[in-house]
């Protein structure tokens, strides 16, 4: 499997208005290294899919728009010779095909000698763990292993690209834990291009080597799970990547001054005056005791979770403030408490970003 | 009372009905074939009897062959229609699936119209080649009334499952390299196969005993259902036309049951 | 080739399929209607002679009564098969659907055997009450030939969508409160509709153009399939048989796009 | 609203052994108090919506099974008159009748006139946040909306036990976490019995008052979320409910010997010898410096997810450890580190506990 070898991609003003008027894409442009594992994150409708399907060459991109492989125009190549792999949402295993000849329907399309195409097949099967089910027809299979297919079948002819459309979105919340799992070490011993397009930001963190979120059709922000994370570029990649608390306030002299006392602020937002929105991660917000404290408040609703306390305290800023406590600590609705934030965990936007 | 309870009290209407109903004019019918004066050799004597074993093979194979030519057109028409949108896309279905209002004499009818003596295609072939064409009341004649039946019908099953396709196994057959040809041959056919095996055993068997078209034309090819009128209603042998209708209604039924048992609900939603 | 390029290609065969298939027949068939000695008050003639209207009302009144028939039989039965696990359920589907595969000759063929002056249910009424019951040539025989057609039919529909159906509407209408009886007539019933206006318009529109029973039966009653034929081919009268073709066809094609534009593609399914 | 009223719920010896032989329920016996939220919870095919079933009057208990409500035997009730509220995974709305309509039916049902249904059915309506959507036919609703109508027409008629069957199930994810919300404050607020069937334990934490954990059949435990998360019974309940680390290891002198060290055991378990198996939450790992910690191992796998990392380390027992860190330390694979677990955080079941 060491020969796959992925190529860098490169969208260059690609935008997309489809034939009724609609405008999916506005002017993209982006590059996708070599290698590199790329998720494209938003809610439905922000243009993430077609963009994928730009790559794929299932779209074609608007007049001036183009797409290259490692420096070559394919803009006009359709899919079938871009040497694109791709795994969907709906896996769109062929029916009438077992598994074996759904995995290696690509070589079979390009020719390859009978022996040499079950020696693959072998090899793609034991490699996504599916081995013994050669022979099994596609109904047959849970969701967990027609995943597998999918993906087994879309890597067997080396792609150029690995393209994922939502691929472990039809799965329930435990399966997707883990195939999210196998699917990183498959991605990362590949060491193959993939484009992943998801609507679940916690896909997005463990899988992308960097993320792309989109919003209306335009890139919102591009950087790695850390950086958009911590410094959103804006509130609405606060709000859609892990949850946030946004505070709209007065700053100045290093403080924002909140109804419920004054909160610190550091590095550069220090220098900020005015009206500002800021926003602060719910685990960033520790219980401290009211005594002598900068923020004090009243918790309203305390929600056990298991491996957390889910609090939310009023009184704080106009609306009550998400905290994300321990589970080992004590409180209750009703508690008078003190808040304390590290001024670091901060971060500022300028008032008119949406 | 249970909704149990209440189903089983259906139970003696139902009952009464397929006795009444289904069993006894069925039963009637198997014990008049056994009943004339050949007895039980009334069923062997469609297949020994030459007259009765070449109407068979007629019918037979003028079924098959209404069948496939069907199949052929009306899955190009199908895929067609299902898959673009152009003006007049609505007139269009309308029109194609118009036939099925139609019954068998109307559409006997119409051949002769256009293929009989004075039809449209012997005015065309007369003024143009001085020798006038007629074919309504020879096989082709049938052929095309029949062909007027099925169509609408399979064309719509067609419609029904092109519709069901799912796009994304095209796209991903594309991406696997497969181009145009590839994509049909190995993608879209075998999706629609449970329609086809549907939609053939039902045009197979409405051709098996179509009447009012070969009555109509007046044709001078036997087929099964005239040659049952002509034994009951002419020679008035009764226990022949009762063996034959059996021998008519096993094949059919054999055929539906055998594609049931391909296609599951795909024959019972198209039957 | 793109496969929209391929689809395109298949533009021709379909254009030539549907101006020589469809459209010219049909055509000529409404030319023909008007070209007779009364031109176009052929058509008409179809409301205003009395002996045309009569027969066309027969028609329609025969028709709708056979599909209300079948639609509650069909209802009953496919309800309490398809919600019923019992021994011979299998033979008794089988049975249920096997006159599917009976051409309308054989079917008139079989209600003679049944009703007829010879038939089963004359000789037992002659022993019983000696009077022998003779309905076959009546429109009783009709009545019962058209129920062979359609019931299993419509019970294959009713099946299929009683299948479908959520077994959690019922439950969650018992759960508030409604007995039996009230989820039939809320839940059950309702959920069924599509099925039934898509069964009954196939249904009417069957029993509208049925030829080959009223025609093995000889019937007294005038339905149109035989009045069509008897002008055309008795009367010679090309003209009035067109107008009356024309007629029927358009009033089972309305039924249908009627019963289409409410219940959608189920009637395409049925149809 | 304040006039509904639960009932208690009590079920005696019911088993299922449904017609084909396959035993569903083994004789189970259980009170759900008055006003309480009892929620079962178990992998597919565990016996809980038998139950739920059971309790419904949808399904006959074996002989000897008793379902009292309020101390009045109901066995033999079929569900139309036992006045239950039933909230399906699919929802099961009549699609041949408005939101209104369907809200209203079991009044109309019982024949409460037609201005009264109305009020009722708009007091309904703006209780579950829905008010407007009167008229609006069934497959006009979102999918939110459509649960909401559901819970509105199960609680019309102020049912005696409202029984859910995975009612959040069919929603994604963001949905459902802002439902579970929604519900859990009108629960609260109709002060009603419930019954709630799930396999999702988030959702079984956050609305149960207590939660029983079902496996093959049988109840595995009873118990508060908190008894359940922190004092499982067993090593199935330990894995099922939330993420567990599971350790077989000797103990002694209020030690567990493991490979990477020692791990201090507390309380009552201090005094356990010999094998035992241990379990410790993935939360109740902290990282420390290696110098001086009791425990050492190597981090194999780090992975940001936002509000955390999720961190495997190896050599510490005899499967790699699962550790949830703040998001804010820095650690990388490779590292050598100490870690520190709180001897109350370790649970000790006997070995033979499956």
């Amino acid at each position: 499997m060491t020969e796959v070898q992925g190529v860098s991609v490169h969208l260059q003003a690609c935008a997309k208005t489809f034939p009724d008027g609609t405008r999916a894409l506005e002017a993209v442009s982006l590059d996708v290294a070599r290698g590199e594992t790329m998720v494209f994150l938003g809610p439905s409708g922000c243009g993430k899919t077609t963009t994928l399907r730009i790559i794929a060459g299932l779209e074609r991109p608007d007049a001036g728009g183009r797409v290259l492989f490692d420096g070559e125009d394919v803009t006009h190549l359709p899919i079938e010779r871009r040497k694109v792999g791709m795994v969907f949402q709906s896996y769109a295993l062929f029916p009438n095909m077992s598994v074996a000849e759904n995995i290696g329907y690509s070589l079979k399309i390009r020719g390859i000698d009978r022996a040499e195409r079950a020696a693959r097949v072998a090899e793609l099967m034991a490699l996504t763990g599916i081995g013994g089910l050669e022979n099994r027809s596609i109904d047959q299979l849970s969701g967990g292993q027609r995943q597998r297919v999918a993906l087994a079948r879309a890597v067997a002819m080396r792609p150029r690209v690995l393209l994922l459309d939502e691929p472990l979105t039809a799965l329930d919340a435990s399966l997707r834990e883990r195939l999210r799992a196998e699917l990183n070490r498959l991605l990362r011993s590949l060491g193959i291009t993939a484009v992943y397009v998801t609507h679940d930001q916690a896909e997005a963190m463990a899988l992308g080597d960097r993320i792309v979120v989109m919003r209306s059709g335009a890139i919102a922000q591009i950087g790695t799970p850390r950086e958009i994370y911590f410094e959103p570029a804006n509130r609405f990649v606060a709000e859609f990547v892990g949850a946030a608390n946004i505070l709209e306030a007065e700053a100045g002299e290093g403080f924002l001054a909140l109804r419920g006392g004054r909160l610190p602020i550091g590095g550069s937002a220090k220098a900020v005056k005015g009206n500002v929105v800021a926003m602060v991660r719910p685990e960033a917000v520790t219980f401290v005791a009211p005594e002598g404290a900068l923020l004090t408040g009243r918790v309203e609703t305390v929600s056990f979770i298991g491996d957390r306390l889910r609090c939310t305290v009023v009184g704080v800023s106009e609306r009550p403030l998400s905290i994300d406590a321990p589970n080992t600590i004590s409180v209750s609705p009703g508690d008078q408490v003190g808040l304390s934030i590290d001024p670091d965990a901060v971060r500022l936007f300028p008032k008119e970003s949406a | 009372m249970s909704g149990a309870t209440f189903l089983r009290l259906s139970l003696v209407p139902l009952a009464v009905i397929v006795l009444a109903f289904f069993v006894l004019p069925m039963s009637q019918l198997i014990i008049a074939g056994a009943n004339g004066p050949l007895g039980l050799k009334a069923y062997a004597a469609i297949l020994l009897e030459p007259r009765y074993r070449e109407t068979l093979v007629n019918t037979v194979l003028l079924s098959l062959a209404v069948t496939l030519a069907t199949l052929v057109i009306s899955t190009i028409a199908g895929l067609f229609v299902q898959r673009n949108r152009f003006p007049g896309r609505a007139v269009l279905i309308a029109m194609l699936t118009f036939p099925l209002a139609f019954p068998g004499v109307v559409v006997g009818f119409m051949i002769i119209l256009l293929a009989g003596r004075q039809g449209l295609i012997g005015e065309v072939t007369q003024n143009l080649a001085g020798g006038k064409v007629v074919f309504a009341y020879s096989i082709g004649g049938l052929f095309l009334g029949y062909l007027y039946f099925s169509i609408p019908r399979v064309i719509l099953t067609v419609m029904a499952a092109v519709e069901k396709l799912d796009p994304r196994l095209e796209e991903a057959a594309r991406s696997l390299g497969a181009g145009p040809w590839a994509v049909q041959r190995d993608v879209i056919l075998p999706a629609l196969t449970p329609a086809f095996i549907a939609s053939s055993a039902i045009s197979f068997a409405t051709a098996m005993g179509a009447f009012g078209t070969a009555f109509t034309l007046a044709t001078n090819i036997d087929v099964l259902a005239m040659l049952i009128y002509t034994e009951f209603t002419l020679g008035a042998n009764i226990a022949m036309a009762a063996a034959l209708s059996v021998g008519l209604g096993v094949v059919a039924w054999a055929i539906l049951a055998l594609a049931r048992s391909f296609a599951g609900a795909a024959v019972a939603a198209a039957g």
